[in-house]
């Protein structure tokens, strides 16, 4: 029966982040905090995996102090403990630093049989933690996964490669990224949710890992984000009469040339 | 405890649930406090104003931790005409001394807060979870279902709004009917606290709340604009039998209300940035169902139709709370029966007492002409007086009379005193 | 700059939907709608849910505000089925 | 050895990555090196600006190339990947050897300072930031980024270097995807499908149309991976293909920033949805509201008129 850890990201939910239209710059005030998309595949890949045939799994995240805010999410969607790093540094970590962190968590916390992670998280997308954590881990890594089975200490997934899709089979330990086609993440259950307040969850200041401080140094260094700007004609015919619409679409298509 | 039951249960995390469950809650009570949104306050819209009294009495100085708006320190009454509008504008400081009087508040953020009180006091909150059924046994409520899961408790506490939907499962009163509700529409602008204070003639953290008649066409309700911090909240409430008559879509006459003049004026360069509708209890006392409890059961807030709206004071938060802080007292009194000590207390507590006190004030509303005539009236005739266009004025007398003749017969302005007179 | 009259849809822009595709909450019987003869719903939904389309009341639950005003003015009971949406879906509000 | 190295097994986007390859070879003074696994492309990039071309024979399985790249370019100033799944997959793991940064998805890469500064997307394509990268540095760059280079008459020494396969992870099987060879990025002429077609058979309306525009069908992630309605080839968005055709007609989909940020680039664009909400009407230039049962219908009779 394996031992999984899932790692997630706890993110700004994007649909709730405005774009001032003056300069561009992100209005956030108002958006509220989501498991990042991708994440919540791989938290639910692992929970039905031990649903399904016995095991344990644990997660961890490393982010800020509103991590607090997803520990009964996160709990209520499967994993049976939670250790988490909240730190102010984890605003303008790049995936160097993230993968750093989570790599020394889990040697503090492992050993684990599965390691699973998003495909990318839903604000940074920087798609490179999990390969980068199995780096420092010294496991075999398989990206972006559509499928998996694990059996007898050995995991089989269907990758997603640019011209094909490969089976293959890796003996734990080992990470996975997963993809968002790889199942639909449940909608937490009252007694999921009211279970989800007895499981254990450990905060782990940074300070115990025992980094280095390059380790958290930051290889990539963000800007500020500014909004894309959509520079559009946005000429809607909303006629009640279709017909007339489309004459007056093909006629403006004529006009551009097309 | 055992895992799938509690001493209470409430469904909604609003004033009134969360209320409950605090009161309930820091009294040792295992109490779980269910909420369909998100968040507590995602399903919300209100005017936005909320009494501090009742909080006070929920416990002194609470209201200090709640992310209220502004304090409300003007009160002003709007009578429109078309483009005129005649504005009653009354400033008392004492209202934001000591413990001040009201605040806005924007729902959102003050129910988020009010069910993480509840939480903090020791009850279980779950977001996210729509109460689909009741469990009965043996003639109580025992329970309720949400989704596959079940739960019981020894009491179910329905704070689930003013559709309350489980009060009709549980065969307490029927449908809510139209004759008896308002359907609120309202727009949250945003705009920078500076302009807010310059325009409204306040200060810091002070604030003000206006309603306006005449801007519905002749519908009966009334339009409100509360000051936020950052935002105003501006909307209109409509009777939705006269509404759907009148045939207009009420969203068009809303942003007639935004166009009116005096109202432009004061959301110029605002960004709207949310709209919502919601029901509210219009009726007062005649609106309370006959039957707010039964075994295992009790029902409270706006699930309860306690509302009071005199056309210058519109209540309903408050009234949840106190109805919440009513039915956790009742809970808590082991050894007498539940339900007739929530009445005994939503008596003690004044609630009751208060709603008869303004029983008959919808009456007021019976006067249609309430909703144009009369202010077209107070226009035309405070129009007359300021007009000066340097020909000789009529008499000044006449000129009144003609202006009350155009709006109304003198028949229907005595009865519509004596109406009146009787509803207050 | 001056503030927008803002039409149903605008406005309904502004709003935040997780709309459950599939699994319309409020059922209405375009039957009994065909023989209504007030239809107040084309006038008092405040998301314009209910709209006349063909000469006949077509119902859309995206956009729906949850008040449940077309359920207590429905008088010939088009609207057969009412209820909230189904957790974490529908509208959120965030700043009302 | 210093130098700017490009790998892609894609080999137009190989191509396409030695023009900011080159312009970080003047502004560094380093030489161009191109990584292939193809010894046949190899003479095309050695004509294309390389310095040199290093063919990696051997397995072409992501774990398998990855150290092999990564120990090519121990020394590496820039390392340039092309950004498909396998590349992704292979830059994470250099970056790893090398302790670099990785700027994902860079859609401008310039050296200035001794760093690397670009560009990129963030929050699913509703925000751009710049990210600033201490050398070396590593950047994965998606497909029609930047143009070929013009040949340039000369032609570099190819050399090779064993890939070997990863012992761990042991391939079982391959499934070809299942695609019809088309390169939706090459067409001029798009019309993209989404949740609003209930059936799999009435994408024939939008068949129609892409008929009468001489367009290709292209389609949402939806569309693709959720229903497998057409193939993953044809799906725009963040993790799909990113487009530039003159003209992107949009039926029927929502235009959620995350399909949009795969096609924003197009010159001109066209929404066709009944929801006049759908914020697909903000990023088009003209726009039908209306049922797509309807409008598609009348518009291919339009065109072939």
């Amino acid at each position: 029966m394996p031992n999984i850890l899932v790692c997630y990201k706890w993110v700004l939910d994007e649909q709730d982040i405005k774009v001032r239209p003056d300069d561009l710059s992100l209005d956030a005030s108002r958006a509220k905090g989501k498991i990042s998309d991708f994440d919540r595949n791989a938290i639910e890949a692992a929970s039905l995996l031990v649903e399904a045939q016995g095991g344990n799994v644990d997660a961890l995240a490393f982010g800020t102090q509103a991590l607090k805010l997803s520990v009964k999410d996160v709990l209520s969607r499967g994993p049976n403990r939670l250790t988490w790093i909240g730190d102010a540094s984890a605003e303008g970590a790049d995936a160097f630093v993230v993968a750093n962190v989570l790599a020394a968590a889990i040697r503090k916390a492992g050993p684990y049989d599965l390691i699973l992670c998003g495909e990318g998280s839903s604000d940074m997308f920087f798609q490179q933690t999990p390969v980068r954590l199995a780096a420092l881990l010294g496991l075999p890594c398989v990206t972006f996964v559509q499928k998996m089975t694990w059996a007898d200490g050995v995991l089989t997934a269907t990758r997603k490669l640019p011209d094909c899709t490969e089976e293959v089979r890796v003996a734990g330990p080992a990470v996975v990224s997963v993809l968002g086609e790889m199942n639909k993440p449940r909608i937490p259950s009252l007694k999921q949710v009211l279970g989800a307040a007895k499981k254990p969850s450990e905060e782990l200041p940074l300070s115990s890992l025992g980094l280095a401080p390059g380790d958290l140094e930051p290889r990539a260094v963000r800007g500020t984000p500014k909004g894309f700007l959509m520079n559009r004609r946005n000429i809607v015919y909303k006629e009640s009469d279709a017909a007339a619409n489309v004459a007056q679409l093909v006629a403006s298509l004529k006009a551009e040339g097309l | 405890m055992s895992d799938d039951s509690f001493d209470v249960i409430v469904a909604g995390a609003g004033p009134a649930g969360s209320a409950c469950a605090y009161a309930l809650a820091r009294e040792g009570k295992n109490v779980l406090l269910l909420e369909r949104g998100d968040s507590a306050g995602a399903k919300n819209v209100s005017g936005g104003r909320l009494y501090t009294y009742a909080l006070e009495l929920l416990e002194p100085g609470m209201y200090l931790r709640a992310p209220l708006q502004r304090r409300i320190v003007r009160e002003q009454v709007m009578l429109v005409e078309g483009r005129r509008a005649t504005t009653l504008d009354v400033a008392d400081p004492a209202w934001g001394e000591g413990v001040p009087q009201s605040h806005s508040v924007v729902r959102a953020s003050l129910d988020a807060w009010f069910a993480s009180e509840a939480e903090a006091a020791g009850a279980v909150f779950a977001s996210g979870m729509r109460v689909d059924g009741l469990i009965e046994e043996n003639g109580r409520i025992a329970g309720i279902r949400v989704g596959e899961d079940e739960m019981r408790a020894d009491v179910v506490v329905a704070a689930d709004g003013v559709n309350s939907l489980l009060a009709q499962q549980a065969g307490l009163f029927p449908d809510v009917e139209a004759r008896a509700v308002g359907v609120g529409v309202k727009e949250t602008i945003e705009l920078p606290d500076s302009v807010i204070n310059a325009r409204f003639g306040v200060t810091g953290e002070e604030g003000v709340a206006r309603v306006a008649i005449g801007c519905t066409e002749g519908i009966s309700g009334g339009g409100f604009l509360y000051t936020n911090k950052g935002s105003l909240s501006l909307g209109i409430v409509f009777n939705p039998e006269q509404a759907a008559a009148n045939g207009r879509q009420i969203q068009e006459i809303f942003q007639d209300f935004k166009e009116q003049p005096s109202i432009a004026a004061l959301i110029d360069g605002g960004t709207s940035v949310e709209y919502g509708a919601h029901l509210v209890p219009e009726i007062g006392y005649h609106g309370i169902p006959k039957r707010l409890h039964r075994e295992g059961m009790l029902v409270i807030g706006d699930a309860a139709r306690f509302g009071i709206n005199t056309g210058l004071v519109i209540r309903g938060m408050d009234l949840a709370i106190v109805s919440g802080l009513a039915a956790a007292r009742a809970i808590l009194q082991e050894g007498t029966p539940t339900g007739p000590a929530y009445l005994s207390q939503l008596e003690e507590l004044a609630l009751l007492p208060t709603m008869r006190a303004y029983a008959e004030f919808h009456g007021i509303f019976g006067i249609s002409r309430i909703f144009r005539e009369y202010p077209a009236l107070a226009n035309q005739a405070l129009g007359f007086m300021f007009n000066v266009d340097g020909k000789v004025p009529p008499p000044m007398l006449k000129k009144l009379l003609a202006v009350v003749k155009e709006n109304v017969t003198f028949r229907q302005l005595a009865a519509d005193a004596w109406k009146g007179y009787r509803s207050v | 700059m001056s503030i927008k009259r803002l039409s149903p849809e605008e406005l309904l822009g502004l709003d935040r939907f997780n709309v459950d595709e599939g699994h319309p909450h409020i059922l209405v019987d375009k039957a009994r709608c065909a023989v209504c003869a007030q239809r107040p719903c084309l006038t008092v939904c405040p998301a314009r849910c209910y709209r006349l389309k063909d000469g006949q009341v077509a119902f859309d639950c995206a956009g729906c505000l949850e008040c449940g005003t077309c359920r207590v003015v429905c008088k010939d009971k088009g609207v057969t089925s009412w209820a909230y949406p189904r957790a974490s879906f529908g509208i959120t509000f965030r700043c009302s | 050895m210093a130098g700017i190295f490009v790998f892609s097994e894609d080999p137009a986007l190989a191509r396409q990555l030695l023009t900011p390859g080159l312009e970080l070879k003047a502004a560094l003074d380093q030489p161009l090196v191109a990584l292939t696994p193809s010894r046949d492309e190899a003479q095309t990039l050695a004509g294309l600006g390389a310095d040199r071309v290093v063919v990696l024979e051997g397995p072409g399985t992501p774990e398998a190339l990855a150290p092999a790249v990564a120990a090519l370019v121990a020394q590496a100033g820039v390392v340039l990947v092309g950004g498909t799944l396998r590349g992704k997959h292979l830059a994470a793991h250099v970056a790893a050897a090398l302790n670099a940064g990785l700027t994902t998805d860079a859609k401008t890469i310039r050296a200035e300072g001794g760093r690397l500064e670009t560009t990129r997307i963030l929050y699913g394509g509703l925000a751009v930031c710049e990210e600033s990268l201490a050398l070396p540095a590593v950047a994965t760059i998606p497909q029609r980024t930047f143009p070929p280079p013009a040949p340039t008459g000369a032609s570099a020494p190819v050399e090779a270097a064993a890939v070997t396969a990863d012992p761990r992870v042991e391939v079982l099987s391959t499934t070809p995807v299942a695609g019809e060879g088309v390169d939706i990025g090459a067409a001029p002429r798009l019309v993209a499908v989404g949740r609003g077609f209930g059936a799999k058979a009435d994408l024939d309306l939008a068949v129609d149309l892409a008929g009468a525009l001489k367009a290709e069908l292209a389609c949402t992630r939806g569309i693709a991976e959720d229903e497998h309605w057409l193939p993953v080839e044809r799906y725009i968005g963040i993790s799909g293909q990113t487009v530039k055709p003159e003209l992107y007609v949009a039926a029927g989909l929502s235009g959620q920033v995350q399909h949009m940020v795969g096609c924003r680039e197009s010159k001109v664009i066209v929404a066709i949805n009944k929801d006049e909400r759908a914020p697909i009407f903000e990023a088009a230039d003209y726009g039908i509201v209306g049922d797509l049962y309807t409008v598609l219908p009348l518009l291919t009779a339009a065109l072939k008129a």
